[in-house]
Order: C-alpha cells, then structure tokens, then sequence
C-alpha cells in the first residue's frame, strides 16, 4: 500500500452527514434512548416518519425504484451520527431489506417492494438460526416444494425489528442450496415471532419459527443471484454495523471525557491520571483509524477493494467500540457498575455489533485469505 | 497439630461424599454467582439455608475457636472442604463478609464480649453482614470518609451515606468506617469503625440497579442513627488501621477466614467447554487454532495465580520482595475474570446477542452477566488502576503518583 | 497551478523511469534505514553524493521557492516523486534535518539573507544539518534547556552540551535551542533558536554507541564556542515557539518539508515478505493462522495510519478533533514499526539468534538492527508515553498529569 | 486445576540456591559481564573452575556417573542467579551436553563421558540448522554408514561454547531416522567451527560443518533411545532457559525500578508517573507469574505435568523477559538507545532465549493439544 490511498467523499455526503448530525443529535438524546428501552415497539413512530420523509431509506435504492439513486457511501454519513446517538429506529433493518432484494430480488420483486421500502414500508432479514454460525450460504432452515408452494420450515433468530415488518427476507436451504424467500406479514402465523431479550436493549430483535408457512414459489428471489446477493447483503451488514460501531464509539469516548473532566479522586481531577488518561488516548487513536476505514470502505464499497476495506471496517469499529465501552466501564468506578450510567449501553452494543455478520477473528481470517493467498 | 496428607485424603473423600449428596438441587431460578449478585429474596433465603446446613455438617469455621462455634481445628482441614466446594460448584456461602472479613476482624482485634456477640451467628448465617466503606462521592479514596459519626453518651449518631453495600436489605450488622473527629490532625486519624447494627432507626436502604440489570448493590442512608458505643472496634480513632486490617483480609492478604468458597468461579475449565461445545465454521472452536492460543494464554495466567500462592509457602522463593505475590493477587485475578468472560462471548458466534432471559441465551446469559458484574471486582476494593500504584508503590517501592 | 491528475501520472512514468535507471547500485557495506544511523564517512558519503543526484535531475525541493533553489511549483508534483523513492526504496535523502525541518523553518520564518543563505545547499546536500535540541539530563524536558548562550556583542558564547545529534560530525550547521536568558520570567521565555555554525572552536562532536552496536548519534560538546548573533532566528528570547513550530514540522504536523522520502521504511509488506520466507514445522509461516492473524492486525494498523491522511483532506469528516489525526501520527507509526520489527524475530525461529555480521542471519540481521532503532523514534523526539500526554492535553482536552 | 496445587522445593535447593545467589552476585558483577563480551572465551576460566570445585556441574547426575545425584530442581537454583547476574558460563552447554548423553548415551558412552563433565569438561551440542525449524527430530544433516565408520556431511549452527568443547552430540538422520551421534574434539577438522555473531553478545555460539567428519559406529548414542533422549533434551533446553531468563528478568526489573526511582523529568522522580509505573508492576507480575512456573516446573519435571510445566515456564520467562527488556530501554529513555545502557544486555538475551527450543507460539500449539486434546 505504497500507493497514494485517496478516501473519496462526495458533496451528497457532506451534505447527509451534516444534516444527520443535527438530526441524531436532536431526536435521540439520552433520556430518549433509555424511555424507548421501556417502549414495547423500540422506536418513535413519529422521528422515523420524517426520516421517511427525509428520504432517507431511499438514499442507495435506484430512482426506477422510486430511490434517490445515491450509493451506500450516502448512507454511511447518515448511519454514523445515528450510531453515536444510539438512535432506534428500523433504519438498520429496512435498509438492509431492500439492499437485499436489489441484490438478489426478481425484477417484479424489486419494483413492488423497492419503492415501499423506500417510502417507509417497513422490512427485515431472517438470516441467522440458532445453530450461532455466521456463514449466510448454509443455513439449516429448509424450504420444501409443494407444488406452486414452498413450505418453510425451521427456525430464525435475532430477526432485527421482524415485528413490525411487512416482508421479511429469509434464508433457506432449497434443494439443497441456498436460497432467499420473501415472506409477507400476512404469511406468518400467529405466534411464530417471540420477542428476543437483546444484549442491546435498544433494539428490538425476533425469533421466528417458520414450521407452516407456506408462500407462492414466485416470492423466491432470483436462485441465479442467490450467491451473489448473500456476498452483498454480509458487506452492507457490516459497513452499516461500521458506520454504527463508529459512532457509537465517538459518543463512549465523549462519555469517558466529560467524566475524566469533571470527577475528582483525592483532590485532583481524574482525567491527570495517566492511567486513565493514556488508554483514553488509545481509546481516541482506535476511533479514528476506525472512522479512516469506514470512510475508505464507504467510497471503496463497490471498487475492487471494497470487500476488504469494509470488513477492514467492521473490525477496527468493533475494536473501537469494545474497547471504549469496556473503559468507559471501567474508569466511571463504582457508577460505571450501575444501570445508570450510559458506559452499559455503549458496551452492550458493541456485544450485539460482534454478534452480527462475523466477529473480528472472522473477518480477519478472510482477509489473511485476501492479502496473503492472492494469485 | 497439623494432620498427615493421608488424613487428609481420608478427610477429602468424607468431604465429597458429603457434598454429592448434600448439595442443593437447582432451582427454578438464576442463582447469583457472589454475594454482590443477590438481587432477590428467594435467592437469599435459598443461599442462607444452605450456608446453614453446612455449618451444621461442621464444614465452616472448622479453624476458629470452638468458643465462638468454630471446632478449634487445623487450617489444613478447612481448606480441604473450601476446595471439594469450588470443585464441585456447589452454591457458595452467601455472609461472605462475616465470614471472610468482619469475622477474622473480630476475631483479631474484638473484644471477648464482641466474639462471643458476633462470631457464631457470622458462621451459622443467623446474622449476615454487609460493608460500609465506600461512599457516594469518595469511590476509591476511603481515607475521605465523610459519613459524620457523632458521640453523644455513649451512643453515637450516624449521619451520612454509603454506597455499594451488598445484602444491605438483608445485613443484620455492617462494618462501617465513619468520621469521628472532623477536627483531627489528619483525615485518617479522625476515623472510627464500628460493628453497627442495621436495625436501629434512621438507617434506609435503597437497592441500586446495576448495569446487568439486576440488583445486588444498595445505597445505605443514615440520618440521626444512634448506634451503641460499644459496636467501636481497635478503639474511637484508629478506623483507618482498622480498614487497612480488613482490607488486608478483603485481598486474601491475611489469613483467618471460616473458609467456604466466595463466588462461583468462571474459570478456564468452564471457558474451555464453553469452546468445546461452540461452533466455528461448523467445526468446534475448541479446534481453531486462534481460540486454542487463547486459552491456552488464559489457562495459564490462571494457573500462575495459583502457582503464585504455592510457591508462597517457601520464603526462600520469595525472598526480594517478600509481599509481591499477596499484594498483586486481587489485581491479576480479577483482570483475568474479566477477560475470561469477555472471551467467551466472542466464542457464541451469533448467538451472543442474546442475554439472560431468552432460551436462546448460551448457558441462559451467565457469561455476559459474568462479564459485567466482573467490573465490579476490578473497580470495587480499589480499582485495578489504584492496585496497580498500590503495588508499584508498596512492593517497588516506587514513589507516589 | 494544481496539476490535474493526468499530468500527475504522465509525470510519475518519468519519475519512474528516472528512478530505476539511475538508482545507485547496491553498495558493499549495510546502509542505514535513517540519517539517525549514518555511522561510517562511507555510508554518508554515499548518500550524499545520492541525495545532489536526486537534486540536480530536479526532483528535490520542486514547491519551495526559485529564489533559493527550489522550482516553484505545486507540492503535488513533489509528492509524486516521494512516493515514487518510498516505492522503489531507493536510498533516503540524507540531509533530513535540513529538508524537512531546519529548511521549512527558515522558509517560514528566516529572514531573506538567511534564506539565500542557507537554503540551496540544503538541497544540494552541501550543507548537512543537525539537530541541537535534547540535553543529557533534560531527555524529555526541551523547555529546561540549559545550554548557555551569553550575548557578547554581535555573537553569542556557547557553553554546554546537546545529545543525540545525528550527523553531528558531518554537519555544518545545528538548529539550536539554547538559554540566552537565566534570568527569563519562565523558563521558556529564556530561550532562543539558533542557526548555528559547526566550524567554529570550542565544539567538539563525540560519537555514542548505540545499542545496535553502531555508531550515528553523538554527543555535541560546546566551550566558549562563539557564533555570529546574525544566526538568530525568531528573534531573541523567542526560542521556544521557534522549537515548537520545528516540532510540528518533525512530526508532520505542518508542511512544507523539500521532499524526498527520510527513512528506508520497514512496511507490512516487508515483513509479509519474511513471513512466506520463513518456515514453522515444514511450511511456510504465513500458512499458519496465527501469524495470519498478526499480519491482518499488523496491515490494518498500517493501513490506518495512511487512511487517517487521506480523511484529513475531509474537513467535515474530522470536524470533531481537527487536530487528532496530526498529533496522534508519531506515536502511532512508531509504536507501530517497533511492534512490526520485534514481531518479525519471532518468525525467524533459531535463526533469531544470528546478528547482523553473522551469514546465518536473516536479512543480514536487518530485522534486529530495525528493532533496536525503532526505540529511537519510541523515544526521541518525545517518548510515546510524552505523545500520550500531549494527545490528552491538546486533543481530549484532559488536565495536565 | 482446582485440585491443591504445591511446589516442592528441597532442602539442597534452598541451600543450594543461596549460595548460588551469594556466587554469581560476587563474580559476575555487571562490569565483569561487559569485559567478557570483549574476551574471545567468553567466560572467566577460574571463576568456571571455581563451579567445577563446588560439583555443579554434576548436581544432576547420578552418582554412578560421578555426580551428585540430585535432580534437575537443583540446577535450576543454580540457574536462575546465574541469569540474574547474565553470568557467561560453560554451565548451560555442558549440564545440556551431560543430560543428553544420560537420556541418550550407551552404558559404555556415558561411563566415559559423564564423570568427565561433571569434573568440568566441556561438553556441546549442536542440534540446530540453518533450515531455523525447532522440531529436533528432524534434522537434515546425515550420517552415512561406512564400514564401521560414519561418515558425517550437513551444517549445524547455534552451538553453545562448541570451540572448547571435548565432546560434542550432534543430532542427524541416519538411515531415514534421527539418530544421535558423539563426536569429539579430535575429529573436528580445523576451520569446521566458525563463531558465530550471536544476538546474545555474553554468548559463545559456532557454527559447525559436519562434512568430512567421520566417527567410529560406536560413537552412536544408543538408537533404541532416541525420541526418548530428544524429547528429554527438549525439556532440560526449556526449563535451562526459563531458570535464566527468569533471573535476567529480574534484573532487568531491578535496572528499570532504580532508574524510576532516581530519573528526574519536569522536577519530579519519573517512577511517579503512572505511565512507567503501571507497566512495571506488569513487569513485575509477569516475572513472579514466571518464578512461580519455574519453581513448579523444576520440582514436576519428571511428573506427570513435567512437559507441561516446563513447555509453561518457558513461555512464562520468555514473555516475561522481552517485555522487562523492551520495557527498560523505552523507559531509559535517551541514555536507553546506548549501547552503555544494560537494558540491551537484557533484550538481547531474550531474543536468544526466544530463538532456542521453541518460541512461546510454538509452545502454546503444544500446550494446547495437551490441555484440549487428551482423551
């Protein structure tokens, strides 16, 4: 890497980011974030209809889908700010949702459900199962053919916002390979989404068993893209985690300031503590290599380095965050052990980010594969 | 007289089968893995019942004096039921701090009315005890308690807060530091400590969430609490000496405790199976050669811990610096819980988004929760970061930061 | 004008060209990876002659002024040609404390006499430039600088001694920080900042040995040595925001610097390199997943480092901590680069044990010479635990330790 | 291991030990190791005779072989101050050289050969080749049979104090198998020793070049002992190093805690800074961590947990003494990049240390199949 490295980073986004900032900032402060932890639904209906309004969920979908047309560059600049508000709303999920069915959807598919998505109709993905394994291309759940129909069977988990979704997106094993259906609201029985406890109580994550749904063989998305569509939606799952990761950790080292700033231990200020004040410093430093490599995956997403420099991403912003909000624990004392100080939500999120779309170690197993095994 | 090693054995294979049969069946609902965790009241009454029945058997306090309901014994013997105790993961004995600090306290400096008062109810469970050191505003800096303890007679009048104080709902007595002597010459010599009872008027105590999600932790609040005069121990002034015993106590840096273990332990063993039965890419973690590095890491700054305290009994071996391995000891073992439990979240692939409370929790949460309530080691009875100045001044003797 | 981007790469071909055709030829002896290593007349003399080549075919100093020898023109070009030496690593530029701190400063504050003075033959590589800023007592503490210089008339009078002065025996000139003023109301308003002439008697240069069991740094001893006034700069009783801003131009922190790459850098690549070379049981150690595992951290950290530069062209993207990236920058690299070399020894298996001289070592013993002089930049111009500092202060804000 | 763990430690260890501790405290004062760095030896041949006299050299050999018939626990006391005061001595080569003919060597071999070492002659062993691997029983030098000769060809490297040595054991195949083979002074050509440039600069280290060496068959150790030899020497090289890199540690502590606490910077002692002082107390708990793996190692060597605890102590001390050595020339600061500084001393020594009988990475692979694999 010799080379000039450039991080590209269009006026679309500069304008986003500024815009997101503000928005994040006003809409989710803290006393917010923790009354939606007791919310039933998670989220404030209204914040996420001028979201929707904002045209925010359209930003990487094509205008023939009634997107903006804009990349998933755009859409970095507005999922850090939220990130580092801990905003909860069904951002993650239905932006995910529709970048899965552009990548994977027939074309009928995509043009009836593109341009709801884009408009607010909420989605979501069923991808893992509770075998723990993060590999999207070999799930235990099975669909079987019954004629016109596929009967679905098997189980899903950590379905992020699947309560409220009007079409699901779900993995399964179809004869024998992977496959991706969509499951309409309609389509799933009563009962068959439970309500998972979440390490992040910010956000609202379904079991779903899928025994006795049956869908119309033609909500199969495209088995010819099938492949191609899981490599897309494990990238976009973890620039989005990235973005997200990243500005969570701003806000934990922001967290961890204040404190060292104001909080007094035997007649001196505890930020003069070299003991707290370096690994702070090593906390900053993560932060901002985390945010030079989300940013260079933003621009990268679809250049030929774009599949590592986003799971690049997802590590130094899973590191970032671990790290701050294990810190930040720990240099609050004795209220860093309480449910009261915000030190919790920041590490707890950092424990569902690894949870989702492969933890470090993962990533950098394939990356070793990437840089060291290349012809 | 100390026992043979085949008494010993002999003694062992009693002590086990005891246990087997004895132990508690698992209740319907998560017990609490220390004293600090006790959040509910059908956990605490299920621990002091079984601490009971223990010490019935005669398996608790097996060292201290038969006068004060212990059975006059050999250490050796204790020792030997502590650890068939950890080894068998039965629940442990929830009056932790009577019997491990306020107990080898009084034992050591009370007076004979103040063993005789104490002492047996400490290892029976009859009374259960909580801490209190720290306070509100004053975390780690213990020589600065503010709680303001009056003498008016001979009573004393409480007024102030304590924070931290596990079992607080539950405690019949606290080992309480306080601020006799606004006036004295140093903040340290204006400090007693009492054996203050929790009964007495204008004592409140308000139950702290912790970032688990659970309770365990209190926040104890005195306003015009009369205590008896006669709960003072090591004499009216001398609370920091007093402290600074029990804390000595606290870090296992003084013997004398009644014995049976604190906490059930995460240890590597428990990590190791976690790999065992985890997934990587369809194979076990345990066969992944980055995980295998790991613990193998872990496994063996757990055993260094354990090597440290063997290799103390020969003082040859340890004649530099003679109070290394005691003073270290909190530091190192808590560092490693913490990790440890870090750790094996990232074994649970995506199954550790999952907390206590969903079926699809692995080991129903406890690793997470190990994980947070694990701070409260690294952070309670002086941070890691204090530990450390603590050693690099005591046992370096490197000057003061 | 900006040269568009496709005059930049038309450039870069004949850059290129010019660079492999006319790269001196691999000499006999082990050159340095620095000018802080240049041990031996042979190896700088080498350089130097190198350095005037690279001058005189005009790819040297291209945006600094004509006036003095520069070529006017957009820093783009420049950047072209440093990236294109740090590719093909060529030999470095030799007169690093000229290039890229003494002359930046005199361009930014010299007077126009100065700057005829002494810039061309910076470029030229016919004045070399050394450093007078640490002390043997004061390694950290620059403001505590106690070197004298008395004034007398239009001279000052030197008396004392500076340390670490790379080149000090090869150099013409020093950029000096020294206390004009005992009397001062701070220490830092008593210093001042010297162009200051080698020549002159009463300096004497004496060779330390360093770790490596080379030679490069020196100790520069002064005895009433007596230098013109005229080589002030920044104005008397100045010094310290003279040193200051040469600080930031040693760390990158501002720009300006001639070009020219300063270092033979030890990269990922080079040690990825070492790691397919390498066997562990029969294979090549870069299939073994730990080391894999090492190398993608190793990559990344790198990576970052470059990443955080090219973000900092983004003014919204670092609107937070504008400061952060340029500040955090030293400690980063150099921590970096010796964690990268100390690792590469561990690839070697028992062919670590071999030093550089011995046929048996890997790389003619590169990798240990490396890591052993990684501590120079760990430790000069600041140690990393002073970076650390400096980074809480002025980008978090935090108080003073 | 929630089982009773102790560490045996004899009588003659603690006798043992303080005398050593007295010994190498008065002869190899630092100013002694420096000056030997310069000598050609490498080593004080009277202070050497002076350990011959006091029988160490024999400690561990069974008084039929003219020793003292202790164990290795003993020389491990005997050890750890010798690496404390980084003390250059044959001992190291000829105690490795005396154990590998007692796990090795024939009756006839070792009736010759041991009572010699343990009167002071040198012994060496020259296992390592320029392929850097650490795996003994694959070597790549050969001994070809020759009527009742054997014809020797292949390099060795990396063998300790091999200029002096009478006696040397040379690992090679013969056959396709490993095999051991004895050769002495007399059948080493001229020029076939070559020192080496050693890392360690208080080391006296050859390489050697088997070709045109012959030795009579009977010079080969007995062949039916082989792995069990090899396997033993692997231990004796690993506890032997650990016990002095252990004592160099603590040295190394010693250097930096007397600097912290006598360096002055911005008017105050520099081991007030919790920047070196927190990561000296790591310093210092890595080394007790290690003193107590050694002491357990050295007392379970011939155990059940022996291979274990040994392949630990190793790993203990080797991290133990890299991090006090690259710790102490960073906190030395300027005068820490000298070479008049002694933190060097102390680094380099690790770095040897690190590159004989396996690094902590290969250790940990083992020790991993031990702790996780066993049935």
């Amino acid at each position: 890497m010799s080379e000039k490295v450039t991080i590209s980073f269009s006026e679309e986004q500069e304008q986003l980011l500024e815009v997101a900032i503000n928005f994040a900032r006003d809409k989710s402060p803290i006393k917010t974030v923790r009354a939606l932890i007791e919310d039933d639904l998670g989220y404030d209906g209204d914040i996420w209809q001028e979201m929707v309004d904002l045209g925010w969920l359209g930003v990487a979908l094509p205008e023939e889908y009634g997107g903006i047309g804009l990349s998933l560059a755009e859409v970095v600049t507005l999922a850090e700010p939220m990130g580092r508000h801990l905003m909860a709303t069904p951002f993650y999920a239905v932006t995910l949702t529709g970048q899965a069915l552009l990548a994977g959807g027939t074309e009928a598919q995509k043009q009836e459900w593109l341009p709801k998505l884009a408009s607010g109709t909420l989605g979501a993905c069923a991808f893992y199962e509770p075998s723990g394994e993060w590999n999207l291309g070999a799930p235990d759940a099975v669909a079987t053919r019954d004629g016109d129909s596929l009967r679905l069977s098997g189980s899903k988990c950590a379905v992020v916002n699947g309560a409220g979704a009007e079409v699901l997106i779900v993995s399964l094993l179809l004869e024998g390979a992977p496959a991706l259906v969509l499951v309409e609201k309609g389509q799933i029985p009563d009962g068959a989404l439970r309500r998972e406890v979440s390490i992040d109580e910010t956000r609202r994550t379904y079991g779903l068993s899928l025994d006795g749904i049956t869908v119309p063989a033609s909500q199969l998305l495209d088995p010819a893209r099938t492949h191609e569509a899981l490599k897309h939606i494990g990238k976009v799952g973890c620039l989005l985690l990235a973005a997200d990761m990243c500005g969570a950790a701003q806000a934990a080292l922001d967290y961890i300031v204040e404190y060292l700033n104001t909080r007094k231990q035997f007649d001196r200020l505890i930020g003069s503590y070299q003991a707290l004040k370096h690994p702070t410093v090593d906390v900053l430093c993560a932060i901002e290599s985390a945010r030079s490599h989300l940013y260079y995956a933003a621009g990268e997403f679809d250049g030929p380095q774009g599949d590592m420099a986003v799971r690049m991403a997802k590590v130094a912003a899973q590191g970032a965050l671990s790290f701050a909000g294990d810190r930040a624990i720990q240099f609050h004392g004795g209220f860093g052990f309480t449910y009261d100080c915000d030190a919790q939500l920041y590490r707890r999120r950092a424990i569902w980010g690894q949870s989702q779309f492969g933890d470090s170690a993962y990533h950098r197993q394939r990356l070793a594969a990437m840089l060291f095994d290349a012809s | 007289m100390a026992p043979t090693e085949k008494e010993l054995e002999a003694f062992r294979g009693e002590v086990k089968a005891w246990f087997e049969e004895n132990r508690p069946p698992e209740p319907d609902f998560l017990l609490p893995q220390s004293f600090m965790e006790v959040g509910t009241d059908e956990q605490f009454y299920f621990l002091r019942d079984w601490q009971n029945k223990v010490y019935e058997a005669g398996y608790l306090g097996m060292a201290w004096p038969e006068a004060y309901g212990g059975r006059g014994m050999d250490q050796a013997w204790q020792n030997v039921v502590t650890r068939e105790m950890v080894r068998q993961q039965v629940p442990f004995m929830v009056n932790t701090i009577g019997l491990n600090w306020a107990g080898p306290l009084i034992l050591m400096m009370g007076s004979e009315e103040q063993k005789k008062r104490y002492i047996p109810n400490i290892l029976s469970a009859e009374e259960i005890w909580c801490q209190g050191f720290s306070e509100p505003d004053h975390g780690s800096d213990l020589g600065n308690a503010q709680l303001k303890a009056e003498r008016d007679g001979d009573e004393f009048v409480l007024n102030g807060s304590k924070i931290w104080t596990s079992l607080g709902r539950h405690a019949k007595h606290m080992i309480l530091l306080a601020r006799s002597n606004p006036e004295a010459n140093s903040k340290y010599e204006g400090l007693s400590f009492f054996l203050a009872p929790m009964d007495v008027p204008g004592i409140d105590v308000v139950p702290i969430k912790k970032m688990t999600g659970e309770y365990g932790f209190n926040q104890t609040f005195f306003t015009d609490a009369r205590i008896p005069a006669s709960t003072l121990i090591g004499g009216e002034g001398n609370g920091w000496k007093v402290a600074m015993a029990t804390l000595m106590f606290e870090r296992g840096a003084s013997g004398g405790q009644a014995g049976g273990h604190a906490q059930m332990q995460r240890e590597s063993s428990h990590l190791i199976d976690l790999a065992r039965r985890s997934k990587r890419g369809g194979k076990p973690a345990i066969e992944d050669p980055l995980v295998r590095d790991q613990l193998v890491k872990f496994v063996m700054r757990e055993r260094s811990v354990r090597l440290n305290s063997a290799r103390s009994a020969h003082k040859a071996l340890t004649q530099d610096r003679p109070h290394a391995i005691s003073i270290s000891g909190k530091y190192l073992i808590t560092e490693l819980t913490r990790e440890m439990n870090e750790y094996a979240l990232s074994l649970q692939g995506t199954n550790g988004a999952f907390y206590v409370g969903d079926p699809g929790a692995v080991d129903k949460g406890l690793w997470h929760r190990a994980y947070f309530n694990a701070f409260s080691a690294t952070i309670g009875g002086g941070t890691s970061q204090i530990q450390q100045n603590i050693i690099g001044e005591r046992v370096l003797g490197l000057p003061k930061s």
